[in-house]
């Protein structure tokens, strides 16, 4: 193609949007509306496992020692326990702390008065692991150590959450493709209608001796135009939509870690726009397909 | 230059629009394509340019077969084919500009040059005043001299003119045909469909007609022959 | 019947299609419309079953305003008009004969009676064999005959035919014009724009002539007047 | 209408459904997916606000009494506060048991031994409240009572907890809402693009006398048809789909409570089949609209 021929195919691009306003007005919105969808439902997910990887990683093992454990074997278990493999960080709570947090929960100031001056608890340490799924591993090597009374990490409860989380992955990420899917569909059939009430254009074109790819490139430049204007829309309204969510949410849930990773947002809306573009201009090529046969 | 051999087109239903029809017609030639409604003339034409397969038979234009043409190719034949559809065929949102400066852009011709000969071309139809208009702007003879416009605006090899004064008036037609006369002695192959039978009378030039599918008569200095 | 005052009608981008024209055409009557290219003549039709209004001037029907109808209204004075259209406006995904019942079912007719109607009426314009054909599988005249037949198939009050025959031969243009000529006799009126210059130099009937929106000339037993 | 009318405006709908073919399974492919997409939030909003309530009303406050209270003075408390307003449900937990359960969580079997045979620990109740929201204000209630010590229930995860939950409900409320109106807008512009295909039809259709509403009916029904299919495919996916997910989540997720309240499927299923026909019908109605005005 000529130099001259790309600017036609670009003018006659714009002036078939501008004649066909308000179909180009409704394929930009169906690409926006279908992409902001998606774009939000990827960025809920992405916190929701933003979420579920903060609370994992707050998962820890209380290793009881015998009562009767030295001060300082309890030193040396600590250490002997942070070159294991699989845990992250130990903490040592000494029989005495361990004391008074118990009598803060129970309302009574003066247990150490009430039980004769005997401190009944052993020292116990708080033991974190790298990866909060292989807990219940670390945790059977601690049980085996010497000194160490018995191990809890509320199995129970931990082995739920984690299948709770788990499945929430799963959810998340078939949410998304689910989205995806449809998202793909719906403008694929908006596109192909909107070329569809145009078809008899496509085929004149093709009698007066046009190659396919002449009559291609306009269609295809205006479907780029509206799959970029619907995706521009629809992530600009999503990063303005999420930036003030979450500052309505952070005033109330202080406390829950919110992904604001601005690369990770900025990277959805770029890709909102360049999925956008590529729906626009691939479905616009796929959708003439059929009246080029001619 | 163009070549029938045995075509013979069935539409879906059974319907033959043309039977064993063999013809040849040669470069330079003026023809006239006549016959009842329903004859077959557009599915002649249709056959021509390579809107339509025939069921049987070989076309041949400048010795090639157009059957066996591939798809790449058909651009190229129908670029050398200016055709006026007898339905005019006109992009609906381009102006009468557009629709004739079309058939140009399609060959990248210099945007100057397709000025020039869009606005020569419009003039010679007598369209000037109307070029900016949107086809459905336009009355029903204007719709039919903005085809002409683009079929002749590239100076094909071979122009096909279906029925191309069925709404112009005498005198409009009169000046139409005179165009495709002069295009004609330039070289240009033309045949032309047509009911227009004080035309066809009037002219002394080939005449072939169709009647059901079958090619009834091919004279040399023919008429229209249902008046006659 | 029908009577139009100073009637003028500018489209959009300052074109006069029609200017102050002022004429009535009385019940019964077979009216030419003539005229070249663009003079108006389609615009003229148009205004009559108020496919578009007049900018200025007023149109009366059996005595009534047509400008001042309301919207409820318009069917009830388009089922009175029966229109051959230029470019024949056939519902595209309907057969032939679903198109020409169309017009019948609208007045909710009973069904036996639409489909003796409708047989009736393709036989008189030679389309029984293509009842079952979706218009893009029609020639150019079956198409136009179809158009004709769904015009006349209500047996309306008016018949309005803007160049009924362009795409039709001779043998069977004068066909469709007997047919006219009997509807007439029925006593429907008939106006008929049309380029065919023969056909009206050969009746003698009322021929109003249109020029650049301009009306020229109205004689009681006219010619085409352009050939004469 | 005469009944022979009617007749016709069936005939015309499924004829025109069949002849237009390609619109129609386009369209009514629009249909299913949005609506499966709504449907398939709505179960899901659904079973995380059930969840939700399951776990709030799971929320108790922890009464702890004076080291001293007798145990009939335990007993009658018990009863005073099961009368209380907003109160649901109270269980005496004696101190012999609250040891017992320390000793558990402790890994020390022989706790009483070690602190010398004396029991440290008081008596304590345990409280339901009806209104979890109103957790904190029943605890200020039985904090007054005579004989009691103190008063817990985790002000402040259980607050957490609630201001959480309060906003996945907003947020699923949201997510509902935004997906309504997106399914709306993309099948109301589906439609469009669809009738737009056809517009000359009904110009062509006034021209020849008739009266809006003879066009219309077949529209509407061929709509209001498009709209039962979609709708009924997205309902028959999604309670295929959800019997089959639950069934899933349930053999690793035993413990979660999931929606199995088939009334509210079903509604969910009828709901999705009558918004598609009506979408259907009245967003052929709107279409075809405007052309209409000739
Ligand atoms: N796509 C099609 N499917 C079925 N039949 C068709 C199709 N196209 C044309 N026909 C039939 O083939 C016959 C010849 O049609 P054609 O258009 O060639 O006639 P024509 O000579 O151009 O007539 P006219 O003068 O009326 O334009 C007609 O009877 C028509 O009904
Ligand atoms: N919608 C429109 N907008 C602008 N101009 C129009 C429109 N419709 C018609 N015209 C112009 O009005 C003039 C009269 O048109 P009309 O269709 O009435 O002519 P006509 O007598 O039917 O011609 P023909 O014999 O070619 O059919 C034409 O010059 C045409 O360009
Ligand atoms: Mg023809
Ligand atoms: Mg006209």
């Amino acid at each position: 193609m000529r130099l001259r021929t790309w600017g036609y195919f670009f003018r006659q691009a714009f002036l078939s949007l501008w004649r066909n306003a308000w179909m180009s007005v409704a394929a930009s919105t169906s690409v926006a509306v279908t992409l902001f969808i998606l774009g939000a439902f990827i960025l809920l997910v992405l916190n929701i496992n933003f979420i579920a990887l903060a609370l994992q990683s707050n998962l820890e093992i209380a290793v009881f020692l015998r009562v009767d454990t030295p001060r300082s074997q309890a030193l040396a278990l600590k250490q002997q326990m942070e070159s294991l493999p699989g845990v992250k960080e130990v903490e040592l709570v000494p029989k005495e702390q361990g004391l008074k947090i118990l009598a803060q929960q129970l309302g009574e100031e003066e247990l150490l008065e009430a039980t004769g001056g005997v401190n009944p608890l052993p020292d116990y340490l708080r033991v974190r692991v790298e990866d909060p799924a292989r807990i219940g591993e670390v945790a059977a090597i601690l049980q085996n150590l010497p000194a160490v009374e018995k191990v809890n990490y509320g199995q129970a409860v931990v082995e739920r959450l984690l299948a709770v989380l788990r499945w929430v992955r799963y959810l998340g990420v078939g949410i998304i493709g689910m989205l995806a899917v449809a998202s793909l569909m719906l403008l694929m059939i908006t596109i192909r209608l909107a070329v569809y009430a145009r078809r008899r254009e496509i085929n004149i074109m093709k009698y007066v001796g046009a190659t396919d790819w002449f009559i291609r490139w306009p269609f295809l430049l205006e479907g780029l135009f509206i799959g970029l204007i619907g995706g521009g829309i629809a992530a600009g309204v999503l990063l303005w939509g999420y930036t003030s969510l979450t500052y309505k949410i952070k005033l109330s849930l202080f406390f829950l870690p919110l992904l604001e990773d601005n690369t990770v947002l900025h990277y959805t809306a770029l890709g909102l726009v360049g999925g956008g573009a590529c729906v626009g201009a691939v479905g616009s090529l796929l959708a003439i397909h059929r009246f080029l046969k001619v | 230059m163009i070549q029938f051999f045995n075509v013979t087109k069935i539409y879906k239903g059974d319907i033959y629009a043309l039977k064993d029809i063999t013809v040849k017609i040669d470069k330079g030639e003026f023809v006239f394509l006549v016959g009842p409604s329903g004859a077959g003339k557009t599915t002649f034409i249709r056959l021509l340019f390579r809107e339509e397969l025939p069921t049987k038979g070989q076309i041949l234009i400048a010795g090639r077969s157009i059957t066996r043409l591939r798809s790449k190719e058909i651009p190229f034949l129908r670029r050398n084919i200016g055709v006026v559809f007898q339905d005019f065929r006109l992009l609906p949102d381009r102006t009468v500009y557009e629709n004739v400066a079309f058939a140009l852009q399609v060959l990248e011709v210099p945007p100057k040059e397709i000025k020039a000969r869009v606005e020569e071309v419009l003039a010679q139809v007598g369209l000037s005043g109307r070029a900016h208009l949107f086809p459905h702007q336009l009355s029903g003879g204007e719709q039919q001299r903005t085809a002409i416009a683009r079929a002749i605006v590239n100076r094909p090899r071979i122009l096909v003119a279906d029925e191309p004064t069925g709404n112009l008036d005498p005198a409009t037609s009169r000046e139409i045909i005179s165009l495709l006369l002069d295009i004609n002695r330039l070289g240009t192959t033309v045949i032309m469909a047509t009911h227009a039978w004080d035309i066809v009378n009037s002219l002394k030039k080939r005449v072939i007609a169709l009647d059901k599918g079958r090619l009834v008569r091919d004279d040399k200095e023919g008429v229209y022959g249902y008046e006659a």
